[in-house]
């Protein structure tokens, strides 16, 4: 088992003949899953990678039942990609495009909670059930199938902390790369509580960054309902307060949302958190050595 | 984020219906004179630096003048001087307003309930920071109804204004959430908002507009007062650069892995200055670019540190391979490219004699060697070996 | 219903950014020649006369002519006319269009789906309801997105029109939404949309704004052309008011209530001919103008239908009594009243001397038997006892 | 049991220091509702027939926890009025008002749906159940506790029908009236899936009326899965197409929603269709002797 996806999901890829889309579907069927369409407004009847191209998200959905969509439309047309998602009955969009704007966003998240579609993303790298399936743009080199859950709502960093995991021979069940935008469509308590009713889950690394208070929220229901181990790294101990290191997400506000604040909270929570991400496995291997 | 100057603020408060004092822009004394002479201002009135940084009051950029030569010396007093790294090239001439009562409104978006936030205090006229909690109104908006009555009427108890002024509140309320949402705002605020007479008046207006939302709204011009020429430049390119002071130069891509390269770095004992973070591009010209930004900055040495999703690290490489043949700098450099094309990407930079590492920590430690001025081990062939591409 | 005539519907497409050919609207052919001589509509042009119902070109009303004196001629040939029981007032003069291809345009609500729909052909011009199933397009649109990128591509897809037009259509399309949302439209409708070169003119017009959202635009009049003088007064004061050829007044409370009486009235052999619909209220004024109403139109017998929720009996009751003495109808009268405040109101009856049916079965034969000149049993006694108030 | 309400129910009234909204308190207590709130802002602090009276729905809910809203509120503040229940967390929204506007209805009705309120109306008598509770104003004297399902479109016709089946001896288990307006929060459909659930309803009376097609809708649902016997009176029969008998639901439009294409797809559905209102105990009759 796993979460969101696994081996029986099946992909469309919606912006499929861009640049990225048809990347990246060479990368996901390079992973092992099952990319059964994908959509470009205009490119139906064409082919992609072997994958067959619709004009539409309906006519691809009818003719081949895809479980979950990839979108790497551009900005300004990916709202109107995800209504399209939603209208056709897809319960898991993963929204790759970055610089989506939060009031589309907004819209999106609520439109998709009353219709009951699933947002990761956007500007995230997707997630990635190793030896099942990955949606989104992970790089395959990191993985390896095993027990431990990871969400993160970096996107390289991710990378780095799966590779690290991987090199130090502990297989991951599910990665989710949750994006760094201000609104995201999913949150670490929303991750978590998948990864509580997942048993092919042992324990969870959670990887946080400065801005927001998501750590602190995940860190209150890890304390008082998770019931499994969580390792943590979180990024941004030493960005210099006020300046913006990347994306909007990044930004200390206030004294909310510091690297202090978010670690006092989940060591409070009894999580363990590492100062480095290279520290990460070796908490990860003390943590299921407690559970054995 | 696209800053907007006060008056430019104001501007969209008075086009969404918003009531604004009239005033009048000028950029030097003797345009001030000349406006003041034709009566577009009459005084008594306010002259207010426009800058983007709070605060100003306190600094002397926001005077009260009685005559219209007080004004102009006020003005001259004003352009060209630097507040808090900004340079004021702008002076809003506004008239005085006989302030009964400063009130605080404004809108933003709260990211852990993912909802906007109307905010509203009946201390108004202080830094909102400065509030204590519990006299600051803080009320959800959902996006699919906007700003509903009940909500309205939550502050319209709590401010307890006269009938007419009142009546301008609801009103305001509205005017407010149109703007955020239809001109796609990040923070749209009043702050005062006064009452004056028994009418409501909008005295100061900070409005800050979403960048990713800029495609619908190409007549906004965008400002980024906070930014250093050099980090502008790299706005415009879409490369995300932040100076502080440290003599590291970092070349990641994301936020959270420049944030622990960073971490990392610090732990070593480095000094990090200049952060260039590479976002998702397939562009080599982008790292050209980014490159030869990096160069302007003259760090000591330089750490890229890439880990490829979107980004491919062939891309980087040939990017990198390119740059270096332009700009021949005169700093060491430290790579370490992971992810996808992995292989293709070190084989690249190895062909053009640079070595690359897969572990941080050793990465790490080499960079901060070389800005200590020591010498390092090339990377060993092992590490080299050991990606691969998707 | 608030039907606009063709050239105010036009008004609102221009005013929401619809590519509208230009037009005048004149009262008589003395206008129109003064309008034609100062050339603001060009010969050749079409004259319309604005009319609210369908089919007015094949009745003559609709007329292309290629002079000025014609024109003319055609405007007074309309005006002071008759078409479906409306009397031609007023007449639109408007360019005439070089028409390449007759689209159709339409947006209205779905009550079965609960979402407006966007309605397209690439056949124009006629009737929608003469198009065959096939080539309609029916879209749905969701009221918290509103209309969608992927819902214009398939109509665009449908249309194959030239790059221009395409882009026009889009515009349109945007355009007929923000109408149906903004004005509270119950139908906005284009057609034809025609292609006129290689970009798209709205010929006609229909747009019904709704009734109950007029609140929120006092600035539109509301035009009933369908309805009678009678209907349009009853309409006015808030009463549905129906006239059909028929012997029997029915007065009655709610819709359903209405026509189940009528259904009975029927079945019992008789000519239900006037239906007044009093809705609820709770004020006897309403009533004495509802009945006063029903003496104007004139029946052989009046049937007065009740079964009260938010309006009391007792209101009915009162109102009814008040009615009889302004009014002293030379109709015999059956009531029938229940519901709340049932006892309160059997009783103001019977003091008044009217007897009142608890059976509608029994109240129906007694109308019917009255209208047919029969006379009848009063009411029993038990029935009006057996009522009771909440 | 029943459906909807029952004599847990806790009813707040919205609107309540109305004329409507005070009369109707003064039934729904005569009823035996347990009105435990009522909300008109700047009358907080007042009572009404004994029911204190709040500010806001957020006060009327923290301090006696109603379950169902009544409300009464003027047709131009409805939206609004209905937007504070759904934000206070009711779950069920009775909408008397009329003259609603359809553009209003639909927002509230998808917002209703994303938090979980459902809406009876607007433009609706309420609904009840006899020795339970009442949330609108049918009047009282047309009830009996019984086992026979009501559910109707119109208001008055509503009272018509219960005070039937009451005179002729059969009881109700629950009376529901959707409210005649173009767009309703709660459909037939919606009705007879609660009713299906039901072991207390036996059976059911649907009363419907001509335009729309929702009557031919719940035909299929009869037809394909309701399982209990159903008796309907269509209203209309007999009325002049194309000309309005009092509201925007009762409309022929264009050959369908007929009498005739309805009363036909009941029929076809095995649903016995009453000619006349007072056909229908007779037809209930032999329905309740065909179950035993």
């Amino acid at each position: 088992m796993s979460i969101l996806v696994d081996g029986k999901t099946r992909v469309l890829v919606q912006g499929i003949t861009g640049h990225q889309g048809t990347n990246h579907t060479r990368g996901m069927k390079a992973f092992g899953s099952n990319v059964v369409a994908g959509v470009t407004p205009g490119k139906g009847g064409t082919q992609v990678e072997g994958v067959p191209v619709f004009d539409t998200v309906r006519e691809a959905v009818q003719a081949t039942h895809p479980t979950a969509t990839c979108i790497f439309v551009p900005a300004p047309y990916t709202r109107d990609a995800f209504y399209e998602a939603v209208d056709a009955g897809l319960p898991l969009a993963v929204i790759i495009t970055e610089h989506v704007p939060f009031h589309d966003m907004l819209k999106m998240l609520y439109y998709g909670k009353l219709h009951g579609t699933r947002i990761i993303g956007p500007n995230c790298p997707g997630l990635a059930t190793p030896g099942g399936a990955k949606v989104g743009i992970i790089p395959n080199v990191v993985f390896k199938p095993g027990r431990v859950g990871v969400v993160s709502r970096s996107g390289t960093l991710t990378y780095e902390m799966v590779a690290g995991l991987t090199a130090a021979g502990f297989g991951q069940s599910t990665c989710v790369g949750l994006g760094g935008d201000p609104v995201n469509g999913t949150t670490f308590i929303d991750t978590l509580k998948l990864f509580h009713e997942d048993p092919a889950t042992d324990m969870v690394v959670m990887v946080g960054e400065i801005g927001g208070v998501a750590e602190e929220e995940a860190a209150e229901y890890i304390g008082s309902s998770f019931g499994k181990p969580v390792v943590s790294y979180i990024a941004g101990r030493s960005a210099p307060p006020g300046k913006r290191m990347g994306h909007a997400g990044a930004i200390i506000d206030r004294g909310r949302g510091t690297a202090e604040s978010k670690v006092k909270a989940l060591e409070k929570a009894g999580a363990k958190v590492a100062k480095f991400p290279y520290d990460v496995p070796r908490l990860v291997e003390s943590s299921l050595k407690e559970l054995r | 984020m696209v800053l907007l100057r006060e008056y430019r603020g104001k501007e969209i408060l008075r086009k969404f219906g918003v009531p604004v004092p009239p005033g009048k822009v000028v950029r030097s004394g003797e345009e001030a004179a000349k406006a003041l002479a034709a009566g577009e201002v009459p005084v008594p009135c306010v002259v207010k630096a426009q800058v983007l940084a709070g605060g100003r009051g306190k600094a002397g950029f926001v005077k009260l003048v009685n005559t219209a030569p007080e004004a102009v010396q006020a003005v001259e007093g004003m352009v060209g001087k630097e507040f808090k790294g900004e340079t004021v090239r702008e002076v809003l001439l506004t008239t005085k307003a006989d302030i009964a009562r400063e009130l605080y409104l404004s809108i933003t978006l709260d990211r852990s309930s993912r909802k906007p936030l109307l905010m509203a205090s009946a201390q108004g006229g202080m830094e909102i920071e400065a509030l204590p909690a519990e006299k600051l109104l803080k009320l959800p908006i959902h996006p699919l109804t906007g700003l509903v009555a009940y909500e309205k009427r939550a502050v319209s108890k709590a401010f307890d204004l006269p009938p007419a002024a009142a009546k301008d509140l609801d009103r305001i309320m509205d005017s407010l959430w149109a703007i955020f949402e239809k001109e796609d705002a990040e923070l749209v605020e009043i702050n005062p908002l006064a009452l004056v007479g028994d009418r409501l008046l909008a005295l100061d207006a900070k409005v800050i507009l979403e960048d990713d939302a800029m495609f619908r709204h190409t007549d906004f011009q965008q400002e980024h007062g906070e930014l250093s020429p050099l980090e502008q430049k790299a706005h415009d390119k879409g490369i995300a650069f932040v100076e502080i002071g440290g003599d590291i130069g970092v070349l990641a891509n994301g936020a959270g892995l420049t944030m622990a390269t960073l971490d990392v770095l610090y732990q070593e004992g480095g000094r990090p200055g200049i952060f260039l973070d590479l976002g998702g591009t397939d562009d080599p010209k982008k790292v050209v670019e980014a490159f030869l930004m990096m160069t302007e900055a003259k760090p000591k040495v330089v750490f890229i540190n890439i880990f490829g999703g979107v980004t491919r690290c062939d891309t980087v490489a040939t990017g990198l391979v390119e740059a270096l043949k332009q700009a021949k700098p005169d700093f060491p450099l430290v790579a370490r490219i992971r992810g996808n094309n992995e292989k293709e990407g070190v084989q690249i930079l190895r062909a053009a004699g640079i070595g690359s590492y897969t572990d941080l920590a050793e990465a790490a430690r080499n960079v901060v060697a070389l800005e200590q001025g020591k010498s390092i081990a090339p990377p060993p062939a092992a590490a080299v070996a050991a990606g691969g591409a998707p």
